[in-house]
């Protein structure tokens, strides 16, 4: 093969699985592509990558949010083409209480202690949701996601707000439930089943400018994984297995996100995308104004 | 199961019946054994050691002179055998020690006055006490150097000043001198020995002394122990009883002459067979 | 004491004279801690300005150092900072009362060391990270989780330390405190406590710097609201690299100050050393 | 130097006898290394079983070394784990072969130390996980990144402690070398080295133990496929208490091994340790 | 601006021009100026050390003798003033020197055998010579103990006997010997005192001897250096010009006796001044 190799980051989450199935399935391959994952541990770490050209691209569960602040730091690097929504029913974002909890919604965690992940852009979400959610005095405590869990079950908070597949894990071993679902489209963008892009796949502009070719080759490629997993939704999940912690019977179980490639997005789709990246301007994490139609990919 | 006919009969050498030492022994030592690095060094080792007087040791280098009173004083253990106090145990007696490796029994993080002092705090002395026998002690040495100091700060032979002062500082039952005078200057090595005469002649304290000087040995000593080379025997024990006080007049004796002289000839028999 | 001091002083020394006559040490000498600094900065001002590292992910020194200095300045890396300090002091405290005496106890019995020596090495050996879930089910998510933590782990270092200082130690010293009739409480505080100091204060230091990286990393990781470990993950998150690195400077920086302090404190209580 | 024997052994000892009255160690000293695990396995099964800790938050001591031996017995944790010995191996010998050396230069000429101790607390006060972004920077993503990273943190702790072994020895026998017409470089290897033994096997053992840390915790924050610490990151993730804590233990148990080798090592080398 | 009238003038004292010692100097010191913790130990303090001969250094504890020497080998930084050596440096001269605190100057890591040995590898003398040279010296030293040993597995004697051996293995051409005898027995000490002898009447070393022992240091001297308490000062050189080799009857000899008698005057003079 005499393509460029095209070294793509991700972070081990379910959210990457068209890219984990469309590499084990062998799209890219087919598509005479030398596509190289790279396993990240952060999105952070998947952005920093791209910008310093250690990779080309990103896979779908990279945040969207970090991709952005690459994005301000070097305005025209990152170009999104597909984005991985989330809502009430594809879940990702979610509160979820201890399993006996008197809790029934939102605004009974008023006061209580509730966790989020650490960093500012966890807590400035948390905060947001149990604001709008009317759980108002509440305090955010940042922990480990993976630490969501134990610390609820043992009761030192009270809720939390967290991301799959922390929820699944709590209602399988019977310690906590899920007491919302999908809380950022509902609270931060006003309707429970609007799409929050929280991750997205991309690639840098300078890879797709230099091989414009294989670019196009390789979003169609990608494409083709998004499509096995909208259609064969059961029989992927097995390649979340060797990419991700998941494993067991967890993999039957974890939510699976919904895609949009970049040619499916429709105006009221980028409002609300425009709308999660307004929240995070508005709350100081962007430095500035970032326009998402700028970071579309255009084909 | 094969039966074994005939098989070896095992005996217990039986253990000798405990000897008391005579009259007025100190330290009664009995089948001391050592052994350095699968080499004997005492062998059924057995040695009285008398109350209220100075014994002499003397023999060759590396004859065990040094692990000898160590041994006594429970530095070292012993591979068998047995030490024995005269009616107490080795704990509930005051020992001094004057190691021969002085430099590295003091405490460099006390000032030498307060290594010196220090036995008697160990002995729950008060402030009062302590700071009178130190006046005593400075006095009587007639110290002409800086005891604020620290050890690190002082010659060798302040060092090893200091250190016999600390051994002497508790009035001492029992009293190891290890090549005291080893690092002293001429006049210094006169004024302790004469100390220690002193010292022994107010208290009886029994003293064990290894010193490489005849003359040192026999003028402080109630008995020369003569020692052979390892593995280390008693060649034998003189006894030299002239008066005290000794004073440069007794070098000249006859009989301080002549216990010298014999000393000298079982030593150099000794080291020489 | 009084009483010895006439003999122990037997003339006077003519201290100013003598005073001048003692060498002095150059002016330079005090130059030398500031080599280390000045190159190291010198070899990033390069990487930055050859592009070796992107400035957008590495920020020029002179921009950090000014973010240090303005956030230090009344600015709001000062709380951190404090914050950050405040934490370490507590755990190293604790680790340092607790550890030291136990350390030098267990050294001086080589069979108790043996008979911790397992868990020792084995918390030694787990990250902290690693072990911030059974902490977290221990001390609950509040503050005092990170001081715990590092507590714990800078407590590990200094009894580690300080056993072996007893353990390696000439024997010497402990023989002639034994003869004297020191009881074993008596060895142990005028003698064994002092021959390890030194080993000991490499262990202090160790654990001081053991300290201040759990409780970075505990605030990095565990989460907090404030405290440097915090500064350094929300402006990573928002890839504010001035800041970032003003903050691992500040951390930096404090490791060494509690280092010199630690130095100098050797200093003047290990006189003796190497004589 | 064969000419030197008959004068040396002037009598043959007897030497089946001898050894038979050398005092052996009681068989229960052999024991004393297992006290440590066994009271820590009784207090963990102790907070299990009273529910003081939820199991589903602390698996039972039993069932963690279960997985642990299975996951060992050419199970899964096998990789992981020989991954993890080799990484930190690798580490561990950049940083002794490089730390060793330099540490006890550097320490023999104080000046020296000096000028670059502020890089050394530096960068021993500032967290991995504070710096992973740094290398990542520099090495990639690669495996080299977490070998690099360990490396460099345990290279700091051996020459932090070599180089004070070197300060803190006593000055003699230095001296005797130098009279005797060392150069500097033989007083290097032939005092020096030897002098800063003792404090600098101190340091190799921390250095491992922390080379360790390192690399599980590089491999729990810089993506890895394999290793300790990305198992303990997964199982974390889906609360896999079981697979987690096998994982620790066997961190934990593999550093102590490697004290242990390093203990054995010591004693063997530094024989005039304490006399 | 005040212009300042009448200032005061300060002038240097002129530094004194170098006097160079008599022919046959081996050391030149002139102006040596020591102190420790603020009070001079040596101030403008001037000797030569004479070629080809033994100087026996003889003062009370504490007046500075350890110190001088290391001095002299470069050991101990001094204040100021000057010492040369005949024609070379220093650095170029070999020394052999025996400390007073010998036990800290051996090597624990090496052998005693090696520990001896070492000067020589220093020198860069092949496997052979180095043989041939230490089977030289153990068999002219008649050594009776194991040489494979640690040095720390020995008697105080023994290490020093060992210290005394590693001096003369490289044939220095200075040597310097801090109470070489303090720990060696009876036998040893006489010993070791003819191989000195031995040693220096084949090579003609230029020796520095500190000693304790009248009686020894006047035996090996050619000229007795006689210090005074501290601040130290030369109290007297004393010429012994006996013929060598000396020998046990030497001691009878009316100008040894004289010689020893004259050096004990003067010490106790300086001592009780
Ligand atoms: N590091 C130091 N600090 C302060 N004073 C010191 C130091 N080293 C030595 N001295 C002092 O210098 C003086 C000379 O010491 P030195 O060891 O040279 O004496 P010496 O003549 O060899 O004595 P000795 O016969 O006892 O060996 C002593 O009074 C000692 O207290
Ligand atoms: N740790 C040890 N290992 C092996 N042998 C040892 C050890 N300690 C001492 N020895 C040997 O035991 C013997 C006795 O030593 P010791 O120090 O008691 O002799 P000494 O009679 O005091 O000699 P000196 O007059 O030289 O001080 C010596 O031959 C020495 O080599
Ligand atoms: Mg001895
Ligand atoms: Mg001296």
């Amino acid at each position: 093969q005499a393509g460029p190799k095209i070294r793509v980051g991700y972070w081990p989450i379910a959210a990457g699985l068209p890219f984990y199935a469309a590499v084990e399935l062998g799209y890219f391959k087919e598509a005479g592509l030398n596509v190289e994952p790279l396993k990240f541990a952060g999105a952070q770490q998947v952005m920093e990558g791209m910008l310093s050209d250690r990779a080309d691209g990103s896979a779908n569960g990279t945040g969207s949010a970090n991709i952005a602040i690459g994005e301000i730091a070097a305005p025209g690097t990152f170009k999104i083409f597909c984005s991985n929504p989330s809502n009430a029913k594809n879940v990702l974002d979610e509160v979820i209480v201890p399993a006996g909890s008197p809790a029934k919604v939102m605004a009974d965690l008023k006061g209580k202690r509730v966790g989020s992940g650490p960093g500012i852009q966890n807590v400035t979400l948390a905060k947001t949701v149990l604001e709008r959610g009317g759980a108002t005095g509440a305090t955010v405590v940042e922990l480990p996601i993976g630490q969501h869990v134990a610390a609820l079950a043992a009761g030192q908070l009270d809720g939390c707000y967290t991301l799959e597949p922390t929820g699944t894990i709590g209602r399988m071993n019977g310690t906590t439930r899920v007491l919302e679902a999908g809380v950022i489209a509902r609270y931060v963008l006003g309707d429970p089943m609007a799409p929050w892009f929280g991750g997205s796949a991309s690639l840098t502009s300078a890879f797709i400018k230099k091989n414009p070719a294989e670019a196009k080759k390789f979003i169609a490629a990608y494409a083709k994984g998004v499509a096995y997993v909208r259609t064969k939704p059961d029989e992927a999940r097995q390649y979340m297995k060797g990419y991700t912690a998941i494993e067991g019977p967890l993999t039957g179980e974890v939510p699976l996100a919904a895609y949009m490639m970049y040619d499916e997005f429709k105006p009221a789709d980028i409002a609300h995308f425009q709308k999660f990246f307004d929240l995070f301007s508005e709350k100081g994490i962007f430095s500035s104004r970032l326009m998402v139609e700028t970071m579309l990919y255009k084909g | 199961m094969n039966a074994v006919v005939n098989a070896p009969v095992f005996a217990d050498v039986p253990k000798p019946a405990f000897q008391p030492g005579p009259a007025g022994t100190h330290i009664t030592i009995r089948g001391l054994t050592k052994y350095f690095a699968g080499w004997p060094l005492y062998e059924n080792f057995d040695l009285d050691i008398p109350k209220h007087k100075i014994v002499s040791v003397f023999g060759p280098n590396g004859c065990g002179k040094s692990t000898l009173i160590n041994m006594i004083a429970g530095l070292i253990p012993i591979d068998s055998g047995e030490i024995l106090f005269d009616g107490k145990s080795l704990k509930d007696t005051k020992i001094g020690y004057v190691f021969q490796n002085y430099r590295e029994a003091m405490f460099p993080w006390m000032r030498t006055i307060d290594n010196i002092a220090y036995p008697l705090k160990l002995a729950g002395k008060s402030k009062v006490e302590v700071d009178r026998r130190m006046a005593e002690l400075v006095a009587s040495f007639d110290v002409k150097f800086d005891l604020n100091r620290y050890p690190y700060e002082m010659s060798g032979g302040q060092q090893q000043t200091a250190s016999i002062m600390r051994a002497l500082a508790p009035n001492p039952e029992v009293l190891f001198l290890d090549e005291p005078f080893s690092a002293l200057d001429f006049e210094m090595t006169l004024f302790i020995r004469e100390k220690l005469q002193e010292v022994f002649m107010q208290t009886g304290t029994t003293m064990l002394l290894v010193s490489h000087d005849l003359e040192e040995a026999v003028y402080l000593a109630d008995e020369v122990l003569l020692l052979t080379k390892r593995p280390t025997k008693v060649a034998e024990i003189l006894p030299y009883n002239d008066p005290r006080p000794r004073t440069v007049e007794t070098l000249s004796q006859p009989s301080f002459i002549s216990a010298k002289k014999l000393s000298l000839e079982i030593f150099q028999r000794e080291v020489r067979r | 004491m009084a009483a010895t001091s006439p003999a122990a002083k037997p003339w006077t020394p003519p201290a100013a004279q003598a005073s001048a006559k003692v060498p002095r040490e150059p002016a330079w000498n005090k130059a030398l801690p500031f080599i280390g600094p000045v190159v190291l900065f010198i070899l990033w001002d390069l990487a930055v300005r050859t592009g070796m590292i992107k400035a957008l992910l590495l920020p020029p020194p002179l921009d950090a150092l000014g973010a240090l200095v303005k956030g230090l300045w009344g600015g709001p890396l000062l709380g951190d900072f404090l914050m950050t300090v405040w934490r370490t002091l507590q755990a190293f405290l604790i680790a340092a009362i607790v550890g030291m005496p136990l350390g030098v106890l267990l050294g001086s019995n080589e069979k108790a060391y043996r008979s911790v020596e397992f868990l020792i090495d084995f918390f030694r050996s787990t990250p902290s990270s690693a072990l911030i879930p059974l902490f977290l089910m221990i001390f609950g998510v509040s503050d005092v989780n990170k001081v715990a933590i590092a507590a714990f782990g800078a407590f590990l270092i200094v009894v580690f330390n300080s056993a072996y200082g007893v353990i390696n130690a000439r024997k010497q010293r402990v023989m002639a405190a034994r003869v004297m009739g020191a009881t074993r409480w008596q060895v142990f505080k005028d003698v064994l406590i002092w021959e390890s100091l030194q080993p000991s204060f490499v262990g202090l230091r160790s654990a001081v710097s053991m300290a201040l990286v759990i409780v970075i990393v505990a605030e990095m990781f565990i989460g907090a609201d404030s405290g440097l470990g915090n500064r350094i993950i929300n402006s990573q998150q928002v890839m504010n690299v001035r800041d970032m690195y003003a903050s691992i400077l500040a951390a930096g920086a404090l490791g060494y100050a509690l280092n010199i302090l630690f130095l100098m404190l050797e200093r003047k209580i290990v006189h003796w050393s190497g004589r």
